[in-house]
């Protein structure tokens, strides 16, 4: 093997400390060192082209550079190699600059560990393997799991670019809490009204397979293709009879048995329903909890007022198998439960507050539902508990955010704008109505936030008042909020006819257990992590699965979108070649020596071990061996290690190469 | 014993297992593993305080797992365990070398066994496992047989030996490790008699990269016995047959001993005792020891 | 044959005056041969069952250089080893063990003169000593020795009570290693020895090697193999306890990445890559072959290359076996078609 | 060996994600520390494999240093956690075999600990020049090892030439 020595003087930056020449001197001795030179600058044009020309010249197989961190310009001198006919891994870089000249004043001493960590490159380069690039093909089909906004978004704009998408929502309907709002800040335009038609486009769109009230059961496989096991629930609807006429909504004689969730349980539903009256799908559900025919196998009234037969009540869960390319997880916040919990909820809740004794005590949602036009109250502000117009409202900001004592520590950041709006709206509503805000801090950053604030202030009389609040009780139909004025330094009582506490965001239910299925990681609250916090916000680090609204951390709508539309260009980048690269520094089993003791597949974070058969020349399976799927596999080595036989290589890092590295120190 | 010669017999003539791993007397005070196929030779088993042999070894043998294919079928392997090879039998089953449902197990109630061949069985030859064993009935079987019955007191000289080793300073233990060590010949009968040596190939035997100097010089030494208890740290549930069969006399199962109680200590974990319990290398808590990290 | 006789006192004084010249002197233990450094706790003791390890590794050491090498860019520089050539003498010897060197010097000799062994036989003293005390596992009458077997031996003692031995002068070597201290010997009665020689009980004879012999030239792909195939776990225990198993293995070691050297080290016909080739086939693939290769090994090959039965009959191998393999027994059941080997 | 001229060697293992790249910012920081330390990259500590250490202390190493991620760091999840446990093992058993605890050192330094990297080489490189050399460990195969002339490439000799700014290329 011929190798070629390239030590950079980085300027004076190596060589003040460093002496160069000398060093590609004792290079040149080395066994295998065919030519061995020092030279100003490496990575700069000449440089580049003094390797390329002497690889040319000398033949050379191999090539190390003595320069700054590999983290800096392997890719720089890689690149160089390969257009001059060598393989991109038959180069090795010794870190001169950051781990020696730097480092150290000393001129002999630094000399000599320049010499030593070429020494220890150049034995690692001779036993380097050239490697090629790992391709495999890519489905191109994308699973968006979530239809909010963020999932809607992701989905129409995959589906645009061409590609196929599968969307699965765990409700009977697309649309998320967006479509419970009613008008959005800061420009107080209707929710429903810009949502709607996405959702009409997206059941209408020919490239999206949309399956409601189904649920990702088990992902396989690894980017660019991934076999998804989709459980679709029983609706007890057959979906392709259903007109969505609504008879049987209408006569179900269950009235009162159960909450509607879609009100933020301010209503009731039947049995058989749909969440909201524009749905998509405009499919009803039959409850089976609620509903009488399963509890006594009479009624079936439904079943008599529908002329398309569309009832089926023995219909089963169903399981669908989808293979996609790429997976867009999108599902979503709930919001903190503030109920008083017992001890083995993760949060406290917030007992002082009275949520869920007094009625009139809400939540930022079920506010929302009040205030809008199709809500419970047709968007009449109105006391759940006796239905009359409080004419006081508190608002309290942060309920559980930025609150470590109950158990989340972050901002969930729309709360400022969403209780500005709140306040703003009820004071559109009831003219002679007060509208009081505690506060800790008013985040408005972003496009016309700040104004909108101001402008509750300015324009609406909305008091804000900066404290928190202790407690809630009630008092002769009043709810006396005891708070303290933290810029009057005095404690504050209002007597306010209604509650509503800007409640935390928190990741959807089953986040985690999701996550474990699609085996991305999460935080400690339940978010699922972005690959690198600035430079890959809308990746997982689980190749092929982005992430795209407020699963990631709490948002407000724009920001969704544009996650969501980040992540669908993800997708379709991915879908840009018909097989995807990926760097070879894999791991591989020696299937001769494995003794199938699977301590690899334990350690492995990625579940890139599987099980593989090994047969004789009779194609008799005699022994079970590790087989490591190579598009999963991310390199660590972990498996390597574990392994007590020593039977699987990193390629790049194997044995061999490490083993020459220790030998040359 | 008839018990034990009829259940095996029965076990061969229906054709529920294909062998049957046992002990016969060759002597007085001596007995040796036998692979019995036939049902009649089924007489020459016996189970008492000489059936030191860890039969648990077998179980990997890709020789007797082929006994075990007949016509397209794979038959069960019994085996007659003590309670402590049972604890081998399910490290095994727990690192996939043999299924559960393809061992039938032929346990015994136990009150220990000789240390060596040809000792008389009492307190002062009593094995050294023996001495602080808690498993006198077998945590899993198919079939028990055997009466309780007391075992002999005994103190327990390992402990003490490890805790006199562990008051030396650093360099005595180093040159008395050394120094037993070197008495080495490399004739690897410790990793031939452990159940679960069963690699294929031995990290020891592969010479490209040679991480361990297959020479049996002091440094080559060092370097096998330290990988091989290294190997075994949280895996090795104690039988001590790597002990028994040294040639030299190098007291291996003391630092097996030894990492079995840091593997207690740190992790709280007993290799070989349960089924459910996930082994230790491979699986970790975020909460382990972090103390050693600077 | 000359026979003397040494009180036990003498005898020590010799055996100082060996230490004192700066030589080595060897005597059985229970575990192995070790070096003696005081010889008043020299315990010669015929009754002693053989050590667990013979004292092979002392002119056939168990990991040894054969040289030295040094890469330079363009060259290797080759450096040999000095053999140490300081005389050796073995105490106590035991019949089988004494003949073991004599065995051994053909393989080291029939094509290649190994100087490593040469140099280091030639400084072995050997003083055997009768043996009077045998076990299950001892065969040395069956391989052509017995317990006072002077084959092999340069000088031979035989206890003739507490404190007197009779000494026979065996071989040249023998006779020059005790011509200085001659003054220490005084004649002896050869009755006398002989007395107690033909007294000796003799372990039976378990088996006719010639008819060993013959079986296993006719049953190579004898059935009877799986048997003791299936039980034997693969260690090299039973060839590296063996007074006359001789194989090896060669093997660079490097020591900085630039110098190395070439070490010779024992190796076992049981390891299942004694016979692995580099192109993955193995001749021997399973541990039945194994087996047979080490029976044929000592009881046919060798006799048909060099006329000895390469076994001393010691029993180290069956005593040290983990799973209780005994060779006696295999062998002598060999050829009766109603045993199984195992 | 003159024990006041003496300089210790030591090999690091380290990950590629953190320590690796907190050493290069300890660099980009012109944080000085000793020069005794040579770094071998791996891409993450759970891949290091005891062998490393004992081949280290065969090849002449008076120390080792192991650092990797800090817990719940890890680029690839898990990688540490399972190092630490093998570590948590390798390292009693090598205090009960001999080997003293500041032979065998272990760290996490994350990618922004600059200074805790140059912090910990300083310690780590003290903590064996106070111990001395390793000799116990070399001198284990001395019976075999034979003196050759000279160190093949001079490096011990001083390699600074006053005027090293003459064209080269």
């Amino acid at each position: 093997m011929k190798i070629g020595v390239f030590i950079c003087h980085c300027g004076e930056n190596i060589s003040s400390t460093v002496d160069c020449p000398r060093v590609a001197d004792v290079c040149r001795g080395y066994s295998g060192v065919e030519y061995s030179v020092d030279y100003k600058y490496m990575c700069s044009d000449p440089g580049q082209n003094l390797i390329k020309n002497a690889i040319h010249k000398y033949d050379l197989d191999a090539i190390v550079v003595g320069s700054c961190s590999p983290h800096m310009h392997e890719r720089t001198f890689r690149n160089a190699a390969v257009s001059a006919g060598i393989n991109p891994f038959m180069v090795e870089i010794a870190n001169l600059r950051e781990h020696c000249s730097w480092v150290h004043d000393d001129i002999e001493a630094s000399s000599r560990k320049a010499i030593e960590l070429m020494r220890m490159a150049i034995e690692k380069v001779k036993r380097d393997k050239p490697l090629t690039k790992i391709k495999v093909p890519v489905t191109k089909r994308v699973l968006v799991i979530g239809g909010g906004i963020a999932g809607i978004q992701a989905a129409l704009d995959t589906a645009n670019a061409g590609y196929e998408v599968v969307l699965v929502e765990k409700e009977p309907s697309i649309g998320g809490h967006m479509s419970q709002l009613s008008e959005t800040f800061p420009t107080l335009d209707c929710s429903q009204c810009i949502l709607t038609p996405r959702m009409v486009e997206v059941h209408q769109h020919p490239k999206i397979k949309l399956m409601t009230y189904s649920e990702v059961e088990r992902v396989e496989g690894f980017i660019g293709n991934f076999k998804v096991t989709i459980k679709k629930k029983a609706r007890h609807i057959n979906e392709d009879k259903c007109s969505g006429c609504g008879m049987c909504i209408t006569k179900c004689p269950i009235k009162k048995k159960a909450y509607n969730s879609f009100e933020e349980d301010l209503a009731f539903r039947p049995a058989v329903y749909v969440p909201f009256p524009q749905a998509i799908p405009n499919i009803p559900v039959i409850d089976e909890t609620v509903c009488t025919y399963y509890k006594t196998g009479k009624c079936g009234m439904c079943l008599k007022v529908c002329d398309r037969e569309a009832i089926d009540f023995a219909q089963k869960d169903t399981m669908h198998v989808a293979d996609v390319g790429a997976i867009i997880v999108a599902t979503g916040f709930k919001l903190y439960n503030i109920e008083k919990k017992s001890g083995d909820s993760k949060y406290k809740g917030y007992g002082e507050y009275g949520y869920g004794k007094y009625r009139d005590v809400i939540d930022g949602l079920q506010f929302e539902r009040i205030a809008s036009a199709s809500g419970p109250t047709s968007g009449e502000i109105k006391r759940p508990s006796d239905g009359r117009v409080p004419k006081k409202i508190a608002f309290i900001q942060c309920v559980g955010s930025r609150d470590d004592s109950k158990g989340i520590s972050y901002c969930s950041k729309i709360c400022c704008m969403y209780t500005a709006k709140q306040a703003m709206l009820y004071r559109h509503k009831v003219h002679d109505g007060e509208a009081y805000i505690f506060y800790m801090d008013i985040r408005a950053g972003g496009k016309m936030y700040e104004e909108f604030v101001r402008r509750a202030i300015e324009e609406d009389k909305v008091k804000y008042i900066r404290g928190r609040v202790s407690r809630i009780y009630e008092e002769d139909g009043k709810y006396i909020v005891k708070g303290e004025d933290t810029l009057a330094g005095m404690p504050v009582e209002i007597d306010a006819d209604m509650v509503v506490l800007a409640t935390a965001m928190i990741p959807q239910d089953g986040a985690e257990s999701l996550a474990r299925t699609i085996g991305i990681p999460y935080d400690k609250y339940g978010f699922f992590n972005e690959a690198h916090p600035k430079l890959r916000p809308v990746e997982s680090t689980t190749a092929g699965v982005f992430l795209a609204g407020a699963c990631q951390s709490p948002k407000d709508i724009p920001e969704s979108v544009s996650m969501a539309s980040a992540a669908a260009s993800k997708a379709i980048i991915l879908f840009a070649n018909d097989t995807l690269e990926r760097e070879p520094v894999v791991a591989k089993v020696n299937e001769d020596i494995c003794a199938g003791c699977f301590y690899c597949m334990k350690v492995c974070p990625y579940g890139a071990v599987e099980v593989k058969d090994v047969k004789d020349m009779n194609g008799i399976v005699y022994k079970e061996v590790a087989y490591i799927n190579q598009g999963v596999c991310q390199g660590c080595g972990t498996c390597t290690a574990t392994c007590l036989s020593k039977s699987i290589e990193l390629a790049g890092f194997n044995n061999e190469e490490i083993f020459a590295e220790i030998a040359a120190l | 014993m008839n018990e034990l010669i009829k259940h095996a017999r029965e076990l061969l003539e229906s054709g529920e297992v294909a062998a049957v791993i046992g002990y016969r007397q060759v002597s007085a005070k001596r007995t040796k593993p036998v692979i019995i196929t036939d049902p009649e030779e089924t007489s020459a088993l016996v189970f008492n305080e000489y059936c030191l042999n860890n039969l648990a070894v077998y179980l990997t043998k890709a020789r007797i797992k082929l006994l075990c294919k007949k016509n397209d079928k794979v038959l069960k392997l019994a085996i007659t365990a003590k309670p402590c090879d049972v604890h081998s039998i399910v490290a095994l089953i727990q690192e996939n070398q043999i299924d559960r449902d393809t061992i039938h197990i032929i346990s015994f109630n136990c009150h220990g066994v000789a240390k060596d061949f040809g000792f008389d069985f009492n307190g002062d030859n009593l094995a050294s496992k023996c001495i602080t064993c808690e498993t006198h009935k077998p945590l899993y079987y198919d079939k028990l047989f055997g009466e309780v019955m007391e075992t002999p007191q005994a103190s327990d000289t390992a402990i003490a030996r490890i805790k006199e080793i562990e008051s030396m300073p650093h360099n005595e233990r180093f040159e008395f490790f050394k120094g037993e060590f070197d008495k080495c010949i490399k004739c690897y009968a410790c990793r031939a008699v452990c159940p679960l040596c069963y690699c294929q190939r031995c990290i020891t035997d592969k010479t490209i990269p040679c991480w361990i100097e297959t020479s049996s010089h002091q440094r080559g030494n060092f370097a096998w016995n330290v990988i091989r208890a290294f190997h075994l740290s949280g895996r090795c549930t104690g039988c001590g047959e790597c002990d028994r069969a040294c040639p030299a006399d190098i007291p291996l199962s003391l630092i097996n001993r030894k990492m079995s109680m840091e593997a207690k200590n740190l992790f709280s974990f007993v290799s070989g005792r349960s089924l459910e319990t996930p082994t230790l290398v491979g699986s970790y808590n975020e909460k382990d020891n972090d103390e050693l990290f600077m | 044959m000359d026979e003397k006789i040494i009180s036990r006192d003498d005898l020590l004084k010799i055996c100082q005056d060996v230490i004192e010249k700066g030589n080595t002197l060897l005597t059985p233990g229970a575990a192995d041969y070790s070096v003696v450094k005081d010889v008043s706790k020299i315990d010669l003791d015929a009754s002693a069952l053989p050590s667990k390890i013979s004292y092979k590794s002392y002119v056939f050491p168990r990991t040894e250089p054969v040289l030295y090498y040094k890469r330079s860019k363009n060259d290797v520089q080759l450096i040999d080893v000095n053999i140490d050539s300081k005389k050796i003498v073995i105490l106590g010897a035991k019949p089988c063990d004494a003949n073991s060197l004599n065995i051994m010097k053909h393989l080291f000799n029939w094509d290649y003169s190994d100087d490593f062994f040469n140099m280091r036989a030639k400084n072995f003293i050997v003083i055997g000593l009768m043996c009077s005390q045998f076990d299950e596992y001892c065969f040395c009458t069956s391989v052509g020795s017995s317990p006072v077997s002077e084959k092999g031996s340069d000088i031979f003692l035989i206890p003739l009570d507490a404190n007197t031995y009779a000494l026979k002068i065996i071989t040249d070597k023998g006779k020059e290693f005790i011509s200085p201290y001659n003054g220490h010997l005084k004649s002896g009665d050869e009755n006398r020895s002989k007395r107690i020689t033909e007294n000796v009980k003799l372990p039976e004879t378990a088996f006719d090697s010639s008819e060993v012999y013959e079986w296993l030239g006719e049953n190579f792909e004898s059935p009877k193999w799986e048997g003791v195939g299936n039980l034997c776990l693969s260690c090299a225990q039973c060839a590296f306890v063996c007074p006359v198993c001789h194989c090896f293995d060669i093997m660079d070691e490097d020591y900085s990445y630039t110098e190395g050297r070439r070490m010779k080290n024992w190796d076992g016909c049981q390891f299942g890559n004694f016979t692995l080739h580099a192109s993955g086939h193995n001749p021997r693939d399973i541990q039945s072959k194994r087996y047979r290769q080490r029976v044929n090994h000592k009881f046919r090959y060798y006799v048909n290359k060099f006329g000895e039965i390469l076994c001393t009959g010691c029993g180290r191998c069956s005593r040290g076996c983990p799973v209780s393999i005994d060779i006696k027994e295999i062998v002598s059941n060999c050829k009766n078609d109603q045993k199984e080997l195992k | 060996m003159d024990k006041q001229n003496w300089e210790p060697k030591i090999a690091a293992f380290v990950c590629n994600w953190c320590t690796y790249t907190g050493a290069d910012l300890a660099g980009t920081s012109r944080l000085k520390y000793p020069a005794n330390c040579k770094l071998i990259r791996v891409m993450c500590s759970g891949s290091i494999d005891p062998v490393f250490i004992l081949k280290a202390f065969e090849r002449g190493a008076d120390g080792v240093l192991v650092s990797g991620c800090h817990p719940n760091d890890c680029h690839y999840n898990a990688g540490n956690f399972h190092a630490r446990r093998r570590w948590d093992f390798f390292h009693e058993l090598m205090d009960f075999i001999g080997i003293e605890k500041g032979r065998l050192q272990f760290s996490w330094i994350s990618a922004s600990e600059g200074k805790k990297f140059a912090d910990v080489i300083t310690k780590v490189t003290e903590d064996i020049k106070a111990m001395g050399p390793f000799t116990a460990y070399k001198k284990m195969n001395s019976e075999f090892t034979i003196d050759f002339p000279e160190e093949p490439f001079e490096i011990l000799k001083p390699v600074f030439q006053e005027n090293s700014d003459k064209e080269t290329v």
